[in-house]
């Protein structure tokens, strides 16, 4: 021991020429949520290597991962108090948003938030996870760890005040989500959905990266506190660069998020890759998409350029809306209709954004918290209904449902119906605000096109809704002709039931864990549709604010 | 002079290797052009004083990237010649170079519309690149453990995420695709794709009828 | 004659478009992952000469993690394309079409 | 931000009176949501015909509260009759809060006496009308939770409650028009109501966020004369627009009428309580309630309010003259009448409206309940030229019928013709054009009711008679299984041409498999029970007493209702001195004396009698009754007799043909285009979402460019 101390006293001697680093400092009380997330996920593969027994314990994968995930949100409380706390006059305490790290990392309400919903998300997503792996023998501890990690990337480009952090961040999350998309390695069109999500996904990330440099080139920096200190103080004689990287970073952010006209890769993707992965992907993801979306736009952008971006934003915004409300309509496979829906859905919380404004963002912080559970929930039925091999997602395979499985189609109905922005489901208030926020920013044309967009859309919900509750499955497999003798009618009934049971496939499984997070998004879902204010007053409190080391 | 003709040699290579990637016909020729174009790269890197940078585009891209690409090349057995016809999507091919020149247009304009000052911060002075008799690799350093240290750490996330996802992805499983079906020829596919549904009516089942005549149209 | 920085930002560019072109227009996923090599490279170029431009070290930082996220990248992108040319040797990348409308 | 704070009931606004009853308003819309509460849980245990009592007692019990605010407000003095309850702050949203609370005035306690005693009533009715239906509880449940819903609507203190019972009405009538859903046209007839409802959804919505960000707030108090004051009339002309759209779609008015006639496809019962008396009344009610935004816009919106709703009145009217279901002459009727209510609020005539309103409540209940128990008694028969007779096997039915028709033909003293009489008058005070419409629309109301009477009641019978077929007891069964497909369908719109032929001896033959059929649990419909129960006789019968009881007591409403508000002296208007505190100084102001509204009285009697003695010309003439043998020599003495044959033979057929056709073709092709758009739309999208990874790319680039290029657009050079 008295040797190792020798030894390195010594080489501290040796090096003394060589000046100490000013490292920067680092509060760490900042990073507990991210580090219980993504030390959380590395130490699951750990464990699993050195006790294979753990590994082979599918309930423990599962609880290990949802108790990572609900110590991520205890973990964000004490940091949400201190942000939100004022200090009294004369007292000296910690209190409100800051940042560390060399400003790169910053801790604000809107960081916070979101990372709560990451955690929700990661923990919906591996409960209803839990039965699907098993069903489809995929076996091992990985689609967890990369749950988490995936999940970590996006709590940092919640909190990444810095550019390149952001694009790390970005990177996490989607090659996370890159390999769980083609995880069934059985499935050929996993497969699929992995090539064609990675390979635009590494597509437009050269945009992104693209747009970084020539931000940097413009301003001189990639941390957000500079830039927009930057442009606050000087006079750009021309700012074609910057405006260029401007728009390659919205067109980065559109991919992730699913905007029109970068939204192609979503239906596909979504049909193809394994459904509980796709109750991450449309919850988690978007959500991580808008967090770095609303961050590097409303905080380094809003003061210089909002003029420039927001008509682009009113543009897509209504594009999306549109867009993937009427492509839904025309789908005859449920998962496909719910992947365009979820592009409409973007388009909604993009309003919200467009707002730019105070009142905008927390509309759109509410949108993304309560679409969260909405299509976690709606996913997790699908991956039941899909049962094993994942494929029975036709509009087909709904009928009936309300007979089969009563719970599952009451459940889903009410998923739908917020969906479509019913009253009394927390849907319905998601919308209300964000065309709230647009009515507010006068932009009258963006409010009536997501007022039109959501009758259009409420079409495609009550499709479904039809399918499960108003379809005799017998109506589909023809009639029996009137003219038999009784005997006759009795047995083509008996040939029908058969005929009817062969092609409603095996039946419908409820598996616990599954149930728990299902009824967990359906729980949030009605009471949010209740009481708004549980959600609404943490989202007003939840706004972006960009504070700088030290101070 | 010297300047200008390690740039106008260093950029024939670059844009030679990079046509060559996109036009060579075997894929072990792409990677090889690409080898000649991360040259090129480099050599502009020099010319630009980031000496440790082009010290690790080689090392890294070159020596590590491309020799992954060929070896996953030779791996798969797939280095035989590629058809460049247009495959099935005629129009794509004119439409490519549009777009190309488009986003070239587009490019080009933004950062050449203004006067010659593109960049709109002179002298940010961070770390001053020859200002300082200081090794560029020592500047990179100091930055990367004090304003990037936060992204320093995070790529090992980046990275384990890397690892785990390809042994995930590598592994090999046993049985057939469960959805083999699905993957039919081209006509019998598109054939379902077009059937759109009437709206808010239950739409027509596929029956099995349907399937098993696609499937003896052409099973693979 | 002196070189300025905007000749290496046009040469970028006009890598960062070759790279965009032969993305649409090969088959081949592993050529077009190295498609997606050429556009990241026309970055790096461009973030270096930024860098010496403001004469800032930063942006060679950038390209630092570039690097790094494109080889994690590659990694992936190959043991996708591996995983799905194991079970049908001759897949293009427009064979991969089943899933649409 | 604490949840604490969420869930506190805050203290009810200060007022001079108070009284125990302050705090008891939400009670009224509480006990139908415990009854659905209740059967959503317990409803299918509960069973048949108990969950129906529960769902009953529930509604009464509603009555009950509604009467006890309703006697605590008239034992106010006259400017303390509002009781506003606030429960807790619903939607917190920065400046913008909204409570959940209830406003007792006497607008919407006057409605919700009428909403919840007619409610109990058509309750009770539904026990015996869904007598044997598998989905009895079920239907109750959402009974109960329409009731809730549309007393929300009534009682909500701002807009947005309004718009979440409006929601929550449009849902519950979108569930019960679907009721019976096994069959593809009811479905459609769900869908049809869906959407078009969502059109004037959309109005509404928008109506309210203008309001908002007019007013700074949505409640009805602070939305007085007063606050109109200082806003730009052209915002309030766009806001009173936006409301009248939301009107119109719920309502049923011109141009969005289309669903009302198709939602008949649902049980009758559901026809009489959500689609004539209360839920297709809301339009009104809001233009009632938002009186002082329509006395602020511009003059042109309270006119082409009162030419919509005349316009609309007249349109339905001569459609009705042409329809053979007794169903679906009545919904055109109701169009007819909720178009008399628009032309009161557009003349100003707000007391007329409301009182309108009530009468037609009463009367159109009764008589779509006595539809109902004619259907019933028919096996399901909905076709008119197949009924006939039927007074003598269906006596009461019959007699309350009757009162029901002289009550909507307006025949003095019935209800319907002081109403319209005051709807009328003031039409004449405001412009003779409109008067004169109405006058039209009130003859052809009496016309066509009458007609519908003299088809269904009297006359021969024209429906198969026991005892004149040996084998009638067969046929009997089969015929009946037989409209339980036709009466499933009404909304396909011609059933009695499809059905008319058909019924003869190939059902026999059919009648063993249908037989087959019932005996399977869980595929029985309501119709074919009435096939198993009724089997024995062919005859029309008598329906049950829960059936007639609640006939009688409309009837006895639709007589006396008249006396709410009747015209001879000041002291007799009692509803206009009620509405007062709400209506204030709005109400239209009568520019003549009272011998002019004799006269327009006179005119208005003499033009329901020739409407009436029109339809006898036409419908009795020729057919032996000797009782009646008076109307066609006084029909005939007029000339009138020739004049109508000759104009339903010849002109006329085809006017009505073509307004049949203008309906089912331009109208719904409207509507069936719109979606044709947007699935066309979605189909021509579809093609570029090609499934190839480079296509994807290459509209990712376009995308791209578009972007940059806008962004390059505004580099300041």
């Amino acid at each position: 021991m008295n040797n190792l101390l020798h030894l390195s006293q010594s080489v501290l001697a040796q090096n003394e020429a060589i000046p100490q680093l000013p490292t920067p400092e680092i509060a760490w009380s900042a990073f507990i949520p991210l580090l219980i997330l993504a030390v959380g996920g590395l130490l699951l593969l750990t464990f699993t290597s050195l006790m294979p027994a753990f590994a082979k314990s599918s309930w423990a994968l599962t609880g290990y991962t949802v108790a990572v995930a609900i110590g991520t949100i205890v973990a964000c409380i004490p940091l949400w108090n201190r942000v939100q706390r004022v200090c009294e006059a004369g007292e000296v305490c910690q209190a409100g948003a800051f940042s560390t790290a060399a400003g790169a990392w910053g801790v604000d309400g809107f960081s916070i938030f979101l990372t709560i919903l990451m955690a929700a998300s990661v923990a919906l997503a591996a409960l209803v996870m839990h039965d699907y792996l098993e069903t489809e023998g995929l076996t091992g501890p990985e689609p967890y760890v990369l749950l988490m990690l995936s999940a970590s990337g996006g709590v940092i480009m919640a909190s990444a005040n810095d550019l390149i952090v952001v694009f790390i961040g970005l990177e996490i999350l989607s090659i996370a989500v890159y390999v769980l998309a083609g995880m069934h390695l059985l499935r050929l069109a996993s497969q699929e959905a992995a090539v064609k999500y990675l390979v635009l996904g590494a597509f437009a990330s050269a945009f992104f990266l693209y747009g970084i440099s020539m931000v940097y080139g413009a301003t001189g920096s990639t941390s957000l506190i500079d830039i927009q200190g930057f442009l606050a103080t000087n006079v750009l004689t021309s700012n074609g660069t910057l405006l260029a990287g401007i728009a390659m970073l919205l067109i980065g952010f559109g991919f992730k998020i699913a905007a029109v006209p970068f939204h192609a890769w979503t239906p596909d993707v979504y049909q193809g890759a394994p459904s509980p992965v796709v109750a991450y992907m449309a919850s988690g993801v978007k959500v991580a998409g808008f967090a770095g979306l609303m961050r590097v736009f409303l905080l380094a952008f809003t003061d210089y350029a909002a003029d420039d971006w927001r008509p682009v934003m009113l543009v897509l915004a209504i594009a999306t809306m549109a867009v993937g409300a009427v492509l839904a309509i025309v789908q005859t496979d449920v998962k496909r209709t719910l992947a365009y829906s979820s592009i409409s859905h973007a388009g909604f919380i993009m309003v919200g954004v467009h707002a730019a404004s105070d009142v905008g963002v927390s509309a759109a912080l509410f949108y993304l918290a309560a679409y969260t559970f909405i299509v976690a929930g709606s996913f997790g039925v699908i991956t039941l209904v899909g049962r094993k091999g994942d494929n029975l997602h036709a509009l087909s395979d709904y009928h009936g449902l309300s007979r089969r499985r009563p719970m599952l189609a009451v459940v889903f109905t009410i998923f739908l119906l917020a969906q479509a922005g019913v009253p009394l489901t927390s849907g319905f208030f998601a919308k209300f605000y964000v065309i709230r926020a647009a009515v507010e920013g006068e932009s009258y044309v963006l409010a009536i096109a997501a007022m039109i967009t959501a009758v259009i859309g409420a079409f495609l919900y009550l499709r479904i809704i039809v399918a499960m509750f108003m379809s005799d499955p017998l109506d589909d497999h023809g009639e029996i002709d009137a003219n038999l003798s009784d005997e006759e009618a009795a047995a083509a009934r008996i040939e029908l039931r058969d005929k009817v049971t062969a092609a409603e496939g095996p039946p419908i499984r409820i598996p616990t864990l599954a149930a728990v997070s299902i009824g967990l998004a359906l729980l949030v879902t009605v009471a949010v549709g209740f009481l708004p204010g549980l959600v609404s007053g943490f989202a007003n409190d939840a706004l972006p604010q960009l504070v700088a080391a030290g101070s | 002079m010297v300047d200008i003709i390690v740039f106008v040699v260093s950029a024939a290579i670059i844009l030679t290797g990079a046509i060559g990637v996109i036009a060579a016909r075997n894929p072990v020729h792409s990677a090889l052009m690409l080898v000649m174009t991360l040259f090129g790269v480099a050599v502009q890197f020099v010319a630009q004083e980031a000496h440790f940078l082009a010290a690790v585009q080689v090392i890294v891209y070159a020596g590590a990237i491309v020799i992954l690409f060929l070896f996953v090349i030779m791996l798969l057995g797939v280095d035989k010649a590629e058809e460049l016809d247009v495959g099935r999507l005629t129009a794509q091919r004119p439409m490519a170079f549009l777009a190309g020149a488009g986003v070239l247009a587009s490019v080009l304009v933004s950062l050449l519309a203004g006067d010659e000052s593109i960049t709109g911060a002179r002298e940010v002075g961070r770390a001053i690149i020859g200002g300082e008799d200081e090794a560029d690799f020592r500047q990179i350093g100091r930055l990367l453990f004090t304003d990037y240290v936060l992204a320093f750490e995070l790529t090992a996330i980046l990275l384990t995420i890397a690892v785990v996802g390809a042994v995930m992805l590598a592994r090999r499983v046993r049985g057939e695709a469960v959805d083999a079906d699905t993957y039919l020829p081209e006509q019998a596919r598109r054939r379902r794709i077009r059937e759109t549904p009437v709206l808010l009516r239950t739409p027509v089942v596929e029956t099995s009828d349907d399937m098993a005549e696609a499937n003896s149209g052409g099973g693979e | 004659m002196e070189i300025t920085a905007n000749w290496y930002l046009i040469l970028s560019a006009v890598l960062f478009s070759i790279g965009v072109v032969g993305l649409l227009i090969r088959r081949n996923p592993l050529v077009m992952f190295m498609c997606v090599e050429l556009m990241l490279n026309a970055v790096n170029l461009s973030f270096v000469t930024f860098s010496n431009a403001l004469n800032d070290v930063g942006g060679q930082v950038a390209v630092f993690f570039v690097l790094v996220v494109a080889a994690a990248e590659v990694v992936v992108g190959l043991a996708v394309i591996v995983a799905i040319m194991r079970r049908r040797p001759t897949a293009t990348a427009d064979d991969l079409s089943v899933l649409a409308g | 931000m604490s949840l604490t704070s969420l869930l506190a009931f805050t203290e009810a606004p200060a007022e001079i009176v108070t009284s125990p009853v302050d705090d008891l308003v939400f009670l009224i819309p509480l006990f139908p949501l415990l009854g659905f509460v209740a059967l959503l849980i317990g409803g299918r245990k509960l069973g048949e015909p108990m969950a129906g009592w529960l769902a009953t007692a529930a509604c009464g019990g509603a009555f009950a509260m509604t009467l006890v605010v309703f006697a605590e407000l008239v034992s106010r003095d006259y400017t303390q009759r509002s009781i506003n309850q606030t429960l807790f702050e619903w939607v917190p949203a920065g400046e913008f809060s909204v409570d959940i609370g209830f406003l007792a005035d006497p607008l919407s306690i006057a409605m919700a006496l009428f909403i919840t005693g007619v409610g109990t009533l058509i309750h009770l009715y539904s026990i015996g009308y869904m007598h044997g239906d598998v989905n009895f509880s079920k239907f109750f449940l959402y009974l109960n939770l329409f009731v809730a819903a549309m007393l929300l609507l009534i009682l909500g203190d701002n807009l947005l409650l309004t718009f979440l019972g409006w929601e929550g009405v449009g849902a519950c009538s979108y569930f019960l028009i679907s009721f019976w859903f096994t069959k593809d046209a009811n479905a459609t007839a769900g869908k049809k109501a869906f959407v078009t409802n969502r059109i004037g959804d959309w109005g509404f919505m928008v109506g309210i966020f203008a309001t908002f960000f007019t007013f700074g707030t949505i409640n009805y108090v602070d939305l007085t004369d007063g606050a109109m004051e200082g806003v730009a009339q052209s915002t309030i002309t766009a806001i009173s627009v936006l409301f009248f759209i939301g009107a119109i779609g719920k309502s049923a008015q011109l141009p969005l009428y289309v669903w009302l006639p198709d939602a008949m496809a649902g049980p009758t019962p559901v026809s009489a309580l959500i689609h004539a008396a209360t839920m297709v009344t809301s339009g009104v009610y809001l233009m009632t309630r938002l009186n002082p935004f329509l006395a602020a816009s511009a003059d042109w919106v309270p006119s082409m309010i009162a030419w919509v709703g005349v316009g609309t009145a007249l349109f339905a009217a001569t459609i009705a003259v042409a329809q053979n279901d007794i169903k679906k002459v009545l919904a055109y009727s109701t169009v007819s009448q909720l178009g008399y209510m628009f032309l009161a609020v557009g003349v100003g005539a707000y007391t007329g409206a409301i009182f309108h309103m009530i009468t037609h409540a009463f009367f159109k209940a009764l008589l779509f309940l006595g539809s109902g128990s004619v259907i019933h008694g028919m096996h399901d028969e909905q076709d008119m030229r197949k009924m006939g007779g039927l007074k003598k096997f269906m006596p009461i039915t019959a007699a309350t019928f009757i009162v029901g028709w002289l009550a909507i033909a307006g025949v003095p003293p019935f209800s319907g013709f002081w109403s319209k009489d005051e709807i009328l008058v003031f039409a004449w005070n405001e412009n003779p054009g409109l008067y004169v419409v109405g006058l039209i629309t009130a003859l052809l109301t009496a016309f066509y009711m009458s007609r519908q009477v003299f088809m269904t009641f009297f006359g021969e019978p024209r429906f198969a008679h026991s005892g004149s077929e040996a084998a009638h007891g067969v046929e009997g069964h089969g015929e009946a299984g037989e409209m339980a497909e036709v009466g499933a369908g009404g909304a396909a719109g011609e059933l009695a041409e499809s059905s008319a032929g058909g019924a003869g001896t190939a059902l026999a033959t059919t009648s063993a498999a249908v037989a087959t059929m019932d005996a399977d649990p869980g595929d029985g419909d309501h119709a074919d029970h009435h096939g198993d129960d009724h089997a024995h006789a062919g005859d029309p019968h008598e329906s049950p007493w829960t059936m007639f009881v609640p006939l009688i007591v409309l009837s006895i409403a639709a007589i006396v209702a008249g006396g709410l508000n009747l015209p001879f002296t000041k002291d007799l208007h009692f509803l206009e001195h009620w509405l007062e505190p709400v209506i204030h100084e709005n109400e239209a102001k009568l520019g003549f004396k009272g011998g002019t509204k004799w006269v327009l009285a006179l005119i208005a009697i003499a033009a329901g009698a020739i409407g009436m003695m029109a339809a006898a010309a036409v419908y009795l003439k020729g057919r032996v009754d000797p009782a009646k043998i008076e109307l066609p020599v006084l029909a005939k003495g007029w000339g009138l007799d020739a004049a109508f044959s000759s104009f339903m033979g010849g002109p006329g057929r085809w006017l009505f043909a073509f307004l049949a056709w203008f309906d089912a073709n331009v109208i719904d092709g409207i509507v069936n285009g719109t979606a044709a758009l947007t699935s066309g739309g979605g189909s021509l999208l579809r093609r570029f979402q090609t499934g190839y990874l480079r296509n994807y790319a290459f509209g990712l680039s376009i995308g791209a460019i578009a972007t940059v290029a806008y962004f390059i657009s505004r580099t300041a050079l």
